[in-house]
């Protein structure tokens, strides 16, 4: 065993090195990423069913979500898995400051996406556009169309969902980042973070195209 | 050693004396191993499944004698020869891999044949439609008499149902003639038998639909050609299917549109039966009963070329059956072949003797009880145990 | 077997059955004899517990093994650290979070089964009014989603797999042991979810949930249960998680993948289900949830939805399901069969990549529940044909287990007697799902009472025996006690007979047509049912007799060295019951997971039976020496090994 | 030689130094991340342009592309696939290989409805 005393790490009982602590937090985080995309996969698969059976009132419903505001959330969530990237290999060079800064710049834009989020969320309650007693539909299908906005809403609900969560623990990994928690040798936490944040972006990197692009066309 | 042989062989001759012992009683009990054969189909099942039974008794049965030998030779404190055991021995492995795909792929080969022969029904069949509903079946007749969980057909004919669910899913099961099949809400499904032994046989509804899932069925009566006839004459005569649908297609005002001079520009369905049509997304597409039955519940979903998507849905303002007879109509507007012209009516002959039997009966009402068909599902209430549900549209979603 | 001809012979059947009698004594007596160790040598003790130990006594000090000297007080082990009810809520040992499992699992697999003495009971009669008609719903269906969800999925994972994965592959505990303790806290609060929800009117959907009768049709409580079953489904992804992990990254020194005993690759197999499979299950209640709540209308015709995309959703789960519910099972059966055949499995690679190969395959082949329900008819014949190849590796399993007996020097101890019924009954059980992937034949057999028979022969003649076979072997490493052979041996018959005088007549019922979730039925169908209630009954006493006497040895039962059986495996190397980090060293491994040799065995029955008689607790653990010397010899020897462990 | 073993044994929950030499997963440098990032936002607007073109029904396939490109670029750079353990191929790879299991044989259903012309088949 070396003698470095530069930092501490708390060593669970089952593991031998810290290299195998390390290795298999890491596989965790994996394997639970992996189940969750098996879990939006379900749901992939109920909107494309559903897509195939009624395409006409899919392309409409998405004609009416907001491009402009979709494509900014898109660039702003590719923004933020770019700074959590950064700040993972800060931690990687032990640099404190950038990576703080960075975790917060991430958490800064993860926020920006759910203002905007709402912003949208808003404008389509007031275009009637919630499924239920008053939805509003003045063209053809109005009931498919709901079913559209089901899935719209469900899956970007959903999504926005996970997002919070890793706000919040990204939240807490900055915290012990500034009270010098991590280092060199021992930052699973951050890159742990960093692979939770980086899937919710994939999510939506799909969630994009198939709810807004849809039909755009004329 | 000793001990163990006689132990296996007094357990074989015992298993064999109570075999015996069984089969005895069974004769005389009149006790069956499968359901009577009652239609065309039967025997080719039961045949493909007395062969899966033998060969898996085979494969199980060897397997068994196998544990038994080698528990009782090979026991502990047994004098038997153990010298180097083997752990490995590709040849044996392979085999046994090998022969079980061999006998798979032979076993799905004639699974598969003989599956698509019981959907793909043949020419001249007889369409009866039948609509699933909690918790009784509703039949009606090409020629227009309805049944509540009964059916009577004619032995030797090849009969198609289409079949439909007002709620739930539910399934027609009619054991004797080993056909089975889900009835959907909002889809057409059908399957086709040919009935060979006049009699009454049991029907059931297979899929699980609620409270008195097992309540619901009744009983199919195969009968020869001729009573058949005597008994479809002497239903209370009911417009055909045809005629029904026709009536609905001018109440609802589909003429409205679909009429040869309209206001609307709607595509005429005279003739289109069978005739392929292009679709606005370019796709062309064969006018089946699938398909006419989603214009008029979907009609976003294939739109004709050349046409505005303006046609309402009548998903929940129509019952099933009455979907079903407007597709029944439809189809009697021709553009079919011949034979698929008699796939509602059986031929046309019959069919016309049929009618004009029927207004003669109407002049004299004389009622048969046993023969007579009950009418609506409220007075077709056998004990009064079966409630009708709502319509979709008047269902709430339940918190 | 036509109706009219009736042959007037009426004795003859009376002679037959007297035949039958006589003979079926004769065997069973033979049989019985046969089943302790031996009859030539010399008679066993009374108390029965015969074991035959394959161990040398002078080489039983063993460093790494302070023997079992005196039983009185045992030393330090993972029971007795602390006995506080604390210490065990808050444990995050996998040996106590197992004993936890355990409780809870025989808890639900008690509420499942006395849901299916009453189902059982009311169908004697035709007409049977033991229970109202919804009440005879709400029962099949909650005992489906009990012993599925709650007791079969978990049974053996959670409790057995728990309690020996990390021992198995030399480890200290699972990755995240805070994670397995949260997973049984998810476990109960699912539980008691569906719990509540029976005490609180029951739901009667059947465990399958099939919309829209679940999402529109039904009165009962459908929330609450899938509430249950979703808070459940965590728990499963989290074990799952937790022991692919372990595996990947917990083995110890010199356990390379192919000397992984096959309880741990079925292990492997099953958590690879759990992952991936699960999750679709969640996101498939949730919709149906908010289908039922706010009538959305995924899975509603009368919406737009379509009911097959909830089949498809919920049967990619449901069947790879079926899979978790039998691969440790097999994995158990691969433990037993070679440690009382004194053999090395045969072919083990096979059997182990088999059961990869059944994970795999087992998530192609859902559509085959959906045969005639609309489904398209190339779906059906892809399925069909698919359903047909995942049998292959089964049957490579099945064959590999009856050649290991071969040259084998077998004795049939309960664990031994439990492992041949699981293969006979789990062979008869698979053959029939054959029958159900065969197209025509599933058209007239399907939601039959042969269904209902297929899956019973797979579940519970094969994975319940193949617990209670489990839990018996590994009893003496759980408990450090010895449970009554004599007993246990014939309990073992009991449950094989009464298993197959239950659900060999619904074979038979199903071939007839007698439709499963009826609650009446016609009459030309009563015979059957009471000779299946009668099954019943017999399996009921069989059940309940080990529960018992387990329970009464754990307390009473003799004490047993740490090997009892001489067997190989890791786990057995260590005390039993074993220590709070399992090994008081860090096993090094040089050798495959079952070094057994038949002959050697033989040689050693006389001496085992000495020992049995003079004194049960001999320590020993010989091979486990063996193997540490060798270690010394060819590689590094253990304090190094500790340091540079895994990659 | 036991108790050294146990001593090195039972230090569970202890504090334990970490050491320095240890061999972590290679890190993408900077440069790359920023390309990455670059292109990530290219892609971005390339799907956005392609919406508008009249592509018919390739215009979903085109979309669809674009995104498993993006993803790809993050599963390889940023979630560093890439330079990282082996062992995560596997584990990301099922996850995708099981989808499109999802996917495929459900569409085997979905898409071949009606082929037949027999209603239900
Ligand atoms: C542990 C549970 C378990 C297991 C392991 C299996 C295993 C199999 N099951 Fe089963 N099954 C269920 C539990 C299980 N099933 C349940 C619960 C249901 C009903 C669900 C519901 O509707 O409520 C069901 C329903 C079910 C159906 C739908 C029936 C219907 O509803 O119409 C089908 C259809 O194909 C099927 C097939 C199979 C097949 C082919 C296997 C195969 O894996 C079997 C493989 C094993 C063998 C084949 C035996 C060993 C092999 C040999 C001895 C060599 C010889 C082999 C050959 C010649 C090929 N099962
Ligand atoms: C996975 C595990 C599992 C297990 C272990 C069992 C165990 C048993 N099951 Fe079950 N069964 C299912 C899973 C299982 N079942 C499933 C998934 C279904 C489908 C549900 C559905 O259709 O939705 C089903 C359905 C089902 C049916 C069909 C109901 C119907 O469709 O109408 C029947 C009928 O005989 C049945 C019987 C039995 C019997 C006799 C046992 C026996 O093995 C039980 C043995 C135990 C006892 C007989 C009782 C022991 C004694 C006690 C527990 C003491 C307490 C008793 C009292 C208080 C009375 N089961
Ligand atoms: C508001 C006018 C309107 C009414 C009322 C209407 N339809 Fe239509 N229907 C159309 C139009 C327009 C089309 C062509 C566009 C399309 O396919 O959706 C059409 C298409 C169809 C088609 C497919 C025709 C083809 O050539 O493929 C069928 C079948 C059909 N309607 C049946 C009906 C029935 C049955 C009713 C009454 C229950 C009905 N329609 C009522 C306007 C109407
Ligand atoms: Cu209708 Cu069951
Ligand atoms: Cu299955």
């Amino acid at each position: 065993m070396s003698k470095s005393t530069e930092k501490v790490v708390v060593l669970g009982e089952q593991f031998d090195t810290p290299e195998q602590q390390d290795a298999a937090s890491q596989m965790g985080m994996w394997v639970f990423l992996s189940t969750e995309i098996m879990l939006f996969g379900g749901l992939f698969l109920a909107f494309t069913a559903t897509r195939l059976a009624f395409p006409l009132a899919f392309q409409l419903g998405s004609r009416h979500t907001e491009f402009v505001l979709g494509t900014a959330n898109t660039a702003v969530l590719l923004l933020s898995s770019l700074t959590m990237a950064l700040a993972v290999s800060a931690s990687h060079r032990g640099a404190r400051k950038p990576l703080v800064l960075l975790l917060l710049l991430t958490m800064a834009l993860g926020a920006l996406f759910l203002g905007i989020k709402g912003y949208e969320y808003y404008g389509d309650w007031q275009k009637h556009l919630i499924p239920g007693e008053n939805f509003v539909w003045n063209e053809p299908q109005p009931q498919h169309a709901q079913l559209f906005f089901l899935f719209y809403f469900f899956m970007t609900g959903l999504h926005a969902v996970h997002l919070t969560v890793g706000i919040g623990v990204v939240a807490f990994v900055t915290f012990v980042a500034w009270r010098r928690g991590y280092n060199a040798t021992y930052n699973t936490p951050v890159e742990v973070t960093g692979l939770y944040w980086h899937l919710v972006d994939l999510v939506w990197i799909f969630l994009y195209p198939l709810l807004y692009l849809n039909g755009r066309h004329p | 050693m000793k001990s163990g042989w006689k132990a296996v062989v007094s357990l074989g001759t015992a298993s064999l004396a109570l075999f015996a012992a069984a089969q005895v009683r069974a004769q005389e009990s009149g006790f069956r191993w499968q359901p009577e054969q009652a239609s065309k189909i039967a025997p080719r099942v039961d045949l493909l499944f007395d062969f899966l039974l033998v060969v898996s008794g085979l494969i199980a049965g060897g397997i068994c004698l196998l544990i038994v030998i080698f528990v009782f030779k090979y026991r502990r404190g047994n004098p038997a020869d153990r010298s180097n055991p083997p752990t490995k021995n590709w040849k044996l492995e392979s085999a046994w891999i090998a022969i079980p795909i061999l006998l798979s792929l032979f076993t799905f080969v004639w699974s598969a044949r003989l599956f698509y022969d019981e959907y793909a029904e043949p020419a001249g069949s007889i369409n009866i439609n039948v609509v699933g509903q909690q918790w009784f079946w509703e039949m009606q007749h090409p020629e227009g008499p309805r049944e509540m969980d009964e059916l009577h057909i004619p032995v030797g004919k090849p009969i198609k149902l289409t079949l439909s669910s007002q709620d739930v899913i539910h399934d027609f099961y009619v054991p004797a003639f080993r056909v089975k099949q889900d009835a959907l809400p909002g889809r057409l499904t059908t399957i086709w038998f040919t009935a060979t032994q006049p009699g009454r046989y049991h029907l059931f509804c297979a899929q699980y639909c609620g409270t008195q899932h097992s309540n619901m069925g009744g009983w199919v009566y195969v009968m020869e050609p001729g009573d058949f006839e005597h008994w479809l004459t002497h239903t209370k005569p009911q417009p055909s299917l045809a005629e029904a649908g026709e009536k609905l297609f001018v109440q609802f005002s589909c003429a409205g549109c679909h009429g040869s001079h309209a206001a609307v520009r709607a595509p005429s369905l005279d003739g289109i039966y069978g005739k392929t049509v292009p679709l606005a997304d370019g796709s062309m597409v064969r006018v089946d009963d699938r398909y006419l039955y989603d214009s008029i519940v979907l009609p976003g979903a294939q739109v004709v070329a050349g046409y505005q998507n303006i046609m309402p849905t009548y998903k929940n303002s129509l019952t099933q059956a009455q979907l079903m007879e407007l597709v029944a109509y439809l189809r009697s507007l021709g553009g079919q072949t011949a034979h698929e012209k008699s796939l509602d009516t059986g031929d046309a002959t019959t069919r016309q003797s049929i009618r004009e039997q029927q207004q003669r009966a109407l002049e004299t009402q004389q009622e048969d009880q046993e023969m007579q068909p009950r009418q609506t599902p409220s007075d077709a209430m056998p004990s009064g145990d079966k409630n009708l549900r709502p319509l979709p549209q008047e269902r709430k979603s339940l918190p | 077997m036509s109706k009219d001809s009736k042959p007037e012979i009426p004795f003859l059947k009376w002679i037959g059955a007297c035949l039958a009698a006589v003979f079926g004594v004769q065997a069973l007596r033979r049989i019985l004899r046969a089943l302790s160790p031996s009859q030539e040598t010399t008679p066993l003790p009374a108390q029965g517990a015969a074991l035959p130990i394959s161990a040398r006594p002078e080489k039983a000090e063993d460093v790494l093994m302070p023997p079992l000297s005196t039983p009185v007080e045992e030393p330090e082990n993972y029971l007795n650290t602390s006995y506080s009810l604390k210490s065990w809520l808050l444990t995050t040992d996998h040996k106590r979070i197992a004993i936890l499992y355990a409780f809870m699992i025989t808890f639900f697999f008690f509420v499942g089964s006395a849901a299916a003495a009453l189902i059982r009971l009311q169908l004697t009669t035709p007409q049977g009014h033991l229970v109202q008609q919804q009440t005879y719903n709400k029962l099949f269906t909650m005992h489906g989603v009990i012993m599925v969800w709650f007791f079969l999925i978990p049974a053996l994972p959670n409790t057995l797999g728990n309690f020996l994965l990390p021992m198995m592959i030399g480890a200290r505990d699972l990755a995240f042991p805070k994670l397995n303790l949260f997973s049984w806290y998810l476990f109960v609060a699912g539980g008691l979810f569906t719990l509540f929800a029976i005490l609180t009117g029951g739901v009667d959907t059947g465990w399958t949930f099939y919309t829209p009768l679940s999402t529109h049709y039904v009165h009962t409580k459908v929330m609450l249960t899938a509430a249950g079953v979703f808070v459940s489904g965590f728990s499963s992804i989290l074990t799952g998680l937790n022991f692919i992990v372990t595996i990947h990254r917990l083995r110890c020194k010199g356990m390379t993948w192919f000397r992984l005993p096959v309880f741990v690759w079925t292990l492997y197999a099953t958590s690879l289900i759990l992952v991936l499979g699960t999750p679709v299950l969640t996101i498939t209640l949730i919709l149906m949830g908010l289908e039922r709540l706010f009538g959305i209308g995924v899975f509603d015709p009368a919406l737009g939805g379509d009911p097959l995309l909830f089949q498809h959703l919920f049967w990619f789960y449901s069947h790879p399901a079926v899979y978790i519910m039998i691969l440790p099972g097999m994995g158990v059966v691969s433990e037993i069969i070679p440690c009382f055949a004194r053999k090395k499995l045969f072919s083990y690679k096979m059997v182990a990549l088999a059961g990869m190969g059944i994970a795999i395959f087992g998530f192609l082949v859902w559509g085959h529940h959906m045969f005639v329900s609309g489904q398209s008819m190339y779906a059906d014949m892809t399925f069909s044909l698919l359903s047909y190849l995942v049998a292959i590796p089964s049957a490579i399993k099945v064959f590999n287990w009856t050649a290991t007996l071969y040259k084998g020097s077998i004795w049939l101890s309960a664990p031994m007697l439990y492992a041949l019924g699981f293969i006979g009954l789990f062979t008869i059980g698979g053959l029939s799902g054959l029958f159900l992937a065969s197209l025509p034949v599933d058209v007239a057999v399907h939601d039959t009472y042969f269904v209902i028979a297929h899956f019973h022969f797979i579940m519970v003649g094969g994975m319940v025996t193949a617990y209670l076979g489990g839990l018996h072997f590994w009893w003496p490493k759980i408990t450090g006690r010895m449970y009554p052979e004599k007993l246990a041996q014939l309990s073992a018959l009991l449950i094989f007979f009464g298993f197959t005088l239950t659900f060999l007549p619904q074979f038979l019922l199903g071939r007839l047509g007698m439709n499963r979730r009826y609650y009446h039925y016609a009459p030309e169908f009563q015979m059957l049912n009471v000779l299946s209630t009668a099954g019943a009954s017999i399996l009921a006493v069989g059940y309940l007799s080990p529960f018992s006497y387990l329970l009464w040895s754990a307390k009473y039962g003799r004490r047993v060295s740490n090997n009892p059986w001489g067997a190989t495996g890791l786990e057995w190397q260590t005390a039993s019951p074993p220590p709070t980090f399992n090994f008081s060293a860090t096993p090094l491994v040089t050798q495959g997971p079952y070094e057994y040799n038949p002959e050697d065995a033989e040689r050693e029955l006389k001496r085992d039976l000495a020992i049995l008689q003079s004194d049960a607790s001999v320590p020993n653990g010989a091979r486990f020496a063996e193997r540490h010397q060798e270690a010394q010899d060819t590689a590094a020897p253990t304090t190094e090994a500790q340091d540079e462990q895994k990659h | 030689m036991t108790d050294t073993i146990d001593s090195a044994q039972h230090k569970g929950g202890e504090e334990m130094e970490a050491t320095e030499e240890q061999a972590k997963a290679k890190q993408p440098p900077l440069w790359l991340h920023l390309l990455v990032g670059v292109s990530l936002l290219a892609l971005l607007a390339a799907t956005a342009g392609a919406a508008f073109l009249p592509l018919g029904r390739f215009s979903t396939l085109v979309a669809v592309g674009i995104a498993v490109a993006k993803a790809t670029l993050i599963l390889l750079y940023f979630m560093n696939l890439r330079f990282g353990d082996r062992r995560l191929w596997l584990v990301a790879g099922a996850a995708f290989a099981w989808l499109s299991i999802l996917f495929v044989l459900s569409m085997s259903d979905f898409l071949t409805r009606g082929y037949l012309h027999i209603p239900g088949k």
